[in-house]
C-alpha cells in the first residue's frame, strides 16, 4: 500500500506498472493520483452547478471537461510565493488546477457561496475567480484576455532572478485569442534579448459562448500564432492527462531552462456549456475526460470499486464543504469599501494612510 | 406587452427592413444565440463577431464610412474600456475632416447594475459616455423608449450610444410598440426563439411594426409634481417613480418625476422649467459618484438655477468603490435601491425651505 | 532652479537609488531619447517599450505583483484611451483579491493642452482617472512638487497616477528641490544629455538628491485671501494665481488660490475651509465641462456648504467639443486661458452677494 | 513629344526604352512621372518643414523619404468616392501617395498653415493628417494603429458589392504593429468564408521615434505576422520604385481578383527623423530614395537638366502655393463648434437637429 503523494491519504494497492498514451505513459500511481484530482475537481464543479440552480450562489462558470489538462498542469507548477516560484494568471476554468495545487475543495465553495470567509474574494468576484498570493495565483477576472498583457511582466521578474527556474503560466481561451492582449503576450515576451519564461497556454473548447471557433479562427491551430515571435509551440489533446502530462512538461522545462516563452493549445471539453447563464445543461456530444480515462485506467486493471470510491470520497468531501461554508458568516455592510488602499503612511497619503473610508472629508 | 429586449429586436428588424440598417453584430448576436440577453435573435443580418471589442468598433466605422449602417453591440458595457479611444475617435471624425465624414453607427451594450453580476457585469457606463464630444447618448427605462429611441439612433446621421439598463431588459412595457401583436404570447411564439434543437430551423414571424422615433434629446415627465423634481434613467428610474408613488400617498407631496432617456444631448428645457417650479432637485443614477453625469446635470442647475432653489439640491449616485461586490449585501449597500430613493426624496420634499 | 520635466527626472533617479524603483519604461523612455519630454534620460533603470500602451500597463502589473516598482510612461495622456479596461482592473485587484495583492505602480503621463498639440495630444485625464476606483491621482503644477508627489507616488503601495502638465513641463520651479545644485547651469550640464553624437557616451552626474514628500491628498494654498476661492491644478493653476494678483491689484480684493495637487484623494478640509471663508468659489481646469472632475468638487460643496455659499459658485472647464484644433484660434477659445479665469474670477468676486 | 499623362503638361521627348531594377521594369515615360511627384512630394515636405521651423507652422511630421513607394502606390489606386472605389486609410508619411492620387500641392500646405482653407481638417489637425471623402481618404489620426481596426470595415462593403474590384488600402509603421489593432486587422480580414480585401501595408523605417526597431521586433519580418492567418505577403524595397510598383500591383492584383487581403512590407527611409519634435534635421546616414532613382534615370540617358527642371518646377509651384494659402482666411472663434454633430432632423434629435450649439439650453 502506498498513500497518495499529495495528500498522504492511504490510497490502493500500486500496481507497479506504466499507463500509456500512444507512446508516452505514466505511473500508474501518478494516474491515480490524477485521476483522483479529476474525479475531486468535477464532483465539485458538479455540486456548485447545483448550488446555482438552488439559488445557493447566484452564478456559475467553471472548467468541467478541463480537468486532465489543469490537474497534468497543476501537478507539475512550482507552488509558493514570490518569483522563485511559478506565478499563474489564470482564467474562470481551472478549478481543477487549484485542488492539484492542493487547495481545499471547501475555498471553491465558499466563493460559490459569497461567504464572508472566502479567502479569494470575501465573496465579491464569481466562483472560479481565484487569488491566492501565498501561491502566486493573480486575481482572475472576468475581463477577458487581459492576464495575457500582464504575464510577461510577472515573468520578466523571475528572468532577472540569478539561478531561478520560476516561471509564468497563463491561461486562456481561444476566442480570447483574438483581443489585442494575446498579440501583446507574443511580443513582450520575445523582445529581442529580453525574452522572459512565459508558459502560454490557450484551452481550446471550440467555442467562445456560442461562437463557434471555426467560424472565427483563420489560423489552422491558435498555436501557430507563435511562429511569427518564433515562440515554439505544440497542440496537445488537453482531454488525455498522459499526453498533457508531457506536453505540459516540456513546455515547462522548456521556459524553466531557456528562460523563453513557450506556447501549449489544449483542445478541452466544455461539459455543462459555457456557464449558468446558458444554462449549466451536460452537453452529452462532448467527450468526457473522466469518463475516457476511467476506461483507460480499466483496461491497466484498476478496479472499479477504486475508481467509484473516488467519486464517493469526492461526494462526501464536497457535502461536508458545502454544509460547513453555508453555516459561514457573510459579509456585511462596511465591508463594501474594505480593502481598498493598501495602507500606505501619512507623510505619504495624508487622506487615505490606511483604507479607503468614503469621499474625503 | 414586449419586454423591454423584445422592444430592441423589433426595433432593429424595422430598422432592416425600413431604415438601411445593413449589419447587427457583436459577439455571440448571431445565431444561434442572438445575443445573451437575446436582443438580436433571428435578425436577418445579424452575425457573430470574433471576442474583440476594438475589432467591433472600428469594424462598425469601416461600415459606416463605406456606407452601411451598422449596429453593433459590446455585449456588457464593462468590456467597452479598452475601446475608448476608437469610441472618441468615432466621435470627432465628422468634426476632424470638417464635415466630411458623417459617422451613422449605433453601438448598443446593457449597461448598470442589477443582475447579481459582480465585479464585471455590473458597471455603469453613462458617465465614461458623457464625455465622448460627438457622440448622442440615449438610455430608454422601458419598452416603448427602447423601440422609439433605437430607431431615432438608427436614423441619426451620427454615432449614438444605446446604453440598456441590464436590470430592465426582462421587463414588460406597460405600453403597446406600434405594430405589436396584441397578446404577449402570441409575440413570443412569433419572436422570441425557441430553445433546443428546434431553434436550428428556427425562422421568426415578424409581426408588422410601424415606425415610432422618441427624438434624442427629449426627457419625459412620467410624474408631474411641485413637491420637487426627480431626475433619474435606466434601472433607478422605476425605482424613483415608486418612491414618489409611496411619498404621494405617505406624505401627500407629489414629486415630479423625470425619465430624462438622452444622456446627451438631454433635455435642458424639461430640467429647467420643472426646478424653477419646484425649487427642489433630486438626482438619482447609480454611476460611480466621483464625476458623475449627475454632477454635470447638478452643475448646469446650479449654473442657472441657484438662486431659484429652495433647498439644497442633492446627487443619490453610486459609491466610489472599485466594484459591486456578487455577494448581494455588496450592490444593496454600493448603489442606490428603493429605501435609499425613497429616504432622500423625502428629505429632500421635506427640508425647510 | 530645476524644471518641472528636471525635477521629474530627479524624483525618479532618487526613487531607483533609495526607494527600490526597478523599471522606468515606456515608448521612447529608454536610451537614447529619454522620453519625448526628457523625462527619463540618464536613468538607471529606463527602458524602451513596444509601441503598445496595453502592454505596458499589463507590464507595469505584472513587474508590481512580482515584487517590482515600476514607473510606467503613456508617451501622452492622448494615448491611454485603451487601456482603461486594465486601469481599471489595476485599481481593483486589491479589492478584488481580498486585500491579498497591492499593487505598487506609478503611471506618468502628460496631460492637458498649452504645446499646440492638435486634437491628439491636448487632452485632459483628469476626469477619466477621477473615476478609477483604487488609484490615487496627482497633479504637480511646479518642480517642487513635482519632486515630492512623483517620491510620494513611488513610495505608496497602490496604483498612482502623476499627471504632468504638458504645458509646464519646461517651466523653471521657485524653489530649490532638495539636493538640487544651486546653479541651474550645472544642473542641466550634469542631467540633460547632450544632443548629436556626444550622447551615446554620455553619463549623467547625479547631484546627491534628498528626500521630500508631498503627501497625497494635501493641497496647497498658494495665495491666501477672503474674497474668494479659487482651485483649480495643472496648466491653469499658474493662470488662476496670476489673474488673482492682478486683481488684488486691480480691485483690491484677494482672491485665495487653492492648488489641489492631488486629485484624489482630495483635499476636502482645506477647500472646505476655504469656501467656509470666502462663501465663493471658482473652480478652473481645462478638461472638458460635461461631466467635469470640477463638477464633483462643485457637488461636494453643495453638499456641504450650500447654505455658506454668497453667490453662484462656478466652474471654468474647457468646452465640450471633439477636440482642440491646431490653429490657435481653437486653442484659445476652447479651453480656458487667462483672460477667461481673470474675467470668471472677478464675477465672482463682485457679484452682490 | 508625349505630355504627361498625369497632369497633360508637356513633357520631354520619351526615349521608348524600359527602366528595369534587376529583372523588373517599367517604362521610362512612367519612371519619369513618378521621378516628377517624387520631387513634387519632397519639395514640399522640405517646404514645410521650413515652415514650422520659421514659425509657419506649429508641427511637421510627414514622408520625406518614403517617396517611391507611396507614389508607386498612389498611381494604382482607384480613386473615387465610395465602395466601387479604393478606400484608403492612411498614417501621417502619405504626402506623396495624396499628390500620386492628383491632390494639388497647396492642399496640403494649407493644412500645415492651418488656414479655413483647409479642406482635410479646417485648421485643426496636423499637417499629413488628410481627409477627402471624394477620393475615400478617412480622416487621418494620430492615434497610431487605429486605421488597422477600421480597415476591414470597408472592406467587407466592398466584398459585398457584386462585379467590384474596389479594395481597401490601410497603411501605417513598423512600430505601430505591436498594437492590438494591427492583430484585429488580421483577424477580421480573414474570418472563415469572410475574408474581405484589404491590402494591409507596412512601411518599415526601421524605427519608432528613437527605438529602433530591432530592439523590439522578434519577428523577421513583420509580414511573417499574415502567416498564421493564411494571409500571403512580401517584403520589398520601398524605395526602389519599379519594385514598389509591381510589388503593389501584385498586392492590389490578389486583393481585386480574389476579394482576400495581402500584406505588403515596404522597406523606407526616414529622412528627416521622426518629426519637426525630433528637429527635423536631415538623416546622412539614410538612403534617398529620390537621389538612388535618379542615378538610375541618368543611366538610362536621362537629361540632368529635365531632372533638375523637375526640382526648379516643383520649387515653384510649391513656393507658389506657400504665397497663396498664407493670404488664405483663418478659422473664426465660431469654428470650434462646428461640424461636431451632422444635420440631423427635429423628430430625430430635438436639441441639435443640425450642428452643435453649445451646452444644451
Ligand atoms: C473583454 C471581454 N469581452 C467579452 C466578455 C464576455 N465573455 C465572457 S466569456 C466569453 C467567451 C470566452 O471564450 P473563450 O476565450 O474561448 O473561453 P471559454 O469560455 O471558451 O473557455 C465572452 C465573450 C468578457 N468577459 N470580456
Ligand atoms: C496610440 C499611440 N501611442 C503613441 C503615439 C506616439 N507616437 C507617435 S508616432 C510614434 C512612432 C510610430 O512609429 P511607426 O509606427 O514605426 O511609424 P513611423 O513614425 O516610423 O512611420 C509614436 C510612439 C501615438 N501617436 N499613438
Ligand atoms: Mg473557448
Ligand atoms: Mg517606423
Amino acid at each position: 500500500m502506498n498513500s497518495d503523494p499529495l495528500t498522504g491519504d492511504d490510497a490502493v494497492a500500486i500496481l507497479p506498472t506504466l499507463v500509456y498514451s500512444g507512446r508516452e505513459s505514466l505511473p500508474l500511481e501518478q494516474c491515480l493520483t490524477i485521476h483522483r484530482l479529476m474525479v475531486r475537481a468535477r464532483v465539485m464543479e458538479e455540486r456548485m452547478i447545483k448550488m446555482s440552480k438552488s439559488g445557493l450562489g447566484h452564478f456559475w462558470i467553471g472548467g468541467p471537461g478541463e480537468e486532465a489538462f489543469n490537474v497534468a498542469l497543476g501537478l507539475q507548477i512550482r507552488r509558493g510565493q514570490g518569483p522563485r516560484y511559478d506565478y499563474l494568471h489564470l482564467h474562470y476554468r481551472n478549478s481543477a488546477l487549484m485542488l492539484a495545487l492542493g487547495m481545499p475543495v471547501i475555498e471553491s465553495i465558499r466563493q460559490m457561496a459569497m461567504t464572508a470567509t472566502d479567502s479569494h474574494s470575501l465573496g465579491r468576484n464569481f466562483v472560479g475567480h481565484f487569488c491566492k498570493r501565498e501561491w502566486n495565483v493573480i486575481p482572475v477576472t472576468s475581463v477577458i484576455e487581459v492576464q495575457y498583457a500582464m504575464a510577461p511582466g510577472t515573468a520578466l521578474m523571475q528572468k532577472r532572478l540569478p539561478d531561478s527556474e520560476g516561471v509564468t503560466v497563463v491561461l486562456g481561451g481561444e476566442a480570447g485569442t483574438a483581443e489585442g492582449d494575446f498579440a501583446s503576450c507574443l511580443i513582450w515576451s520575445t523582445l529581442p534579448g529580453r525574452e522572459v519564461p512565459v508558459l502560454i497556454v490557450v484551452t481550446n473548447n471550440g467555442y467562445g459562448i456560442s461562437t463557434p471557433a471555426c467560424s472565427v479562427h483563420s489560423e489552422r491551430h491558435v498555436v501557430d500564432r507563435g511562429i511569427p515571435f518564433g515562440v515554439p509551440g505544440e497542440v496537445v489533446d488537453g482531454n488525455d492527462p498522459i499526453r498533457a502530462w508531457h506536453a505540459v512538461e516540456r513546455g515547462l522545462m522548456h521556459c524553466r531552462a531557456t528562460r523563453t516563452p513557450f506556447f501549449l493549445e489544449a483542445n478541452v471539453s466544455r461539459l455543462f456549456g459555457h456557464s449558468s447563464s446558458s444554462g449549466a445543461l451536460r452537453d452529452r456530444t462532448q467527450e468526457d475526460p473522466i469518463e475516457r480515462f476511467e476506461r483507460i485506467l480499466l483496461d491497466e486493471g484498476v478496479d472499479r470499486g477504486h475508481l467509484d470510491q473516488m467519486h464517493e470520497d469526492a461526494h462526501t468531501e464536497v457535502e461536508q464543504a458545502v454544509e460547513q461554508a453555508l453555516n459561514e458568516p457573510m459579509p456585511r455592510p462596511e465591508d463594501v469599501e474594505r480593502y481598498t488602499y493598501a495602507a500606505s503612511r501619512p507623510e505619504i497619503d495624508a487622506v487615505y494612510p490606511d483604507d479607503y473610508t468614503g469621499l474625503p472629508n | 406587452m414586449a419586454t423591454l429586449v423584445q422592444a430592441v429586436r423589433l426595433a432593429l428588424h424595422y430598422g432592416e427592413e425600413h431604415l438601411g440598417v445593413t449589419d447587427v453584430f457583436g459577439e455571440d448576436v448571431g445565431p444561434p444565440l442572438g445575443g445573451v440577453f437575446t436582443a438580436t435573435q433571428g435578425l436577418r443580418t445579424a452575425w457573430n463577431s470574433p471576442l474583440d471589442e476594438r475589432g467591433i468598433i472600428g469594424m462598425a466605422m469601416g461600415i459606416a464610412y463605406a456606407g452601411g449602417r451598422p449596429v453593433a453591440e459590446i455585449q456588457f458595457c464593462d468590456y467597452g474600456f479598452n475601446v475608448i479611444d476608437l469610441l472618441k475617435v468615432a466621435g470627432n471624425q465628422y468634426w476632424a475632416g470638417a464635415g466630411q465624414y458623417p459617422l451613422p453607427m449605433v453601438v448598443m451594450t446593457p449597461s448598470g447594475s442589477g443582475i447579481r453580476g459582480s465585479l464585471y457585469h455590473s458597471h455603469s457606463f453613462e458617465s465614461w459616455a458623457s464625455r465622448l464630444p460627438g457622440w448622442k447618448i440615449v438610455m430608454p427605462s422601458n419598452a416603448l423608449d427602447a423601440y422609439g429611441l433605437m430607431l431615432s439612433a438608427i436614423e441619426d446621421p451620427n454615432p449614438v450610444l444605446v446604453l440598456l439598463p441590464k436590470a430592465l431588459l426582462r421587463v414588460r412595457g406597460e405600453q403597446r410598440l406600434p405594430g405589436e401583436p396584441d397578446d404577449e404570447n402570441e409575440l413570443k411564439e412569433r419572436i422570441d426563439a425557441p430553445v433546443g434543437e428546434a431553434r436550428t430551423t428556427w425562422q421568426p414571424r415578424w409581426p408588422k411594426m410601424e415606425p415610432y422615433f422618441v427624438p434624442i434629446g427629449k426627457a419625459s415627465t412620467v410624474r408631474e409634481g411641485d413637491a420637487c423634481t426627480v431626475i433619474s434613467y435606466g434601472r433607478t428610474l422605476p425605482l424613483a417613480v415608486q418612491a414618489a408613488d409611496e411619498l404621494a400617498t405617505e406624505l401627500g407631496n407629489r414629486a415630479e418625476v423625470i425619465d430624462l432617456r438622452s444622456i446627451f444631448p438631454y433635455d435642458w428645457k424639461c430640467i429647467s422649467q420643472s426646478v424653477s417650479k419646484t425649487g427642489r432637485l433630486l438626482i438619482v443614477n447609480e454611476d460611480t459618484e466621483v464625476t458623475n453625469f449627475g454632477e454635470h446635470l447638478l452643475r448646469r442647475v446650479i449654473e442657472h438655477h441657484f438662486y431659484d432653489l429652495l433647498v439644497r439640491p442633492r446627487l443619490l449616485a453610486g459609491k466610489h468603490v472599485p466594484g459591486i461586490g456578487l455577494n448581494q449585501v455588496y450592490e444593496q449597500n454600493t448603489v442606490p435601491q428603493l429605501r435609499h430613493i425613497k429616504q432622500a426624496m423625502s428629505e429632500v420634499i421635506l427640508e425647510q425651505a
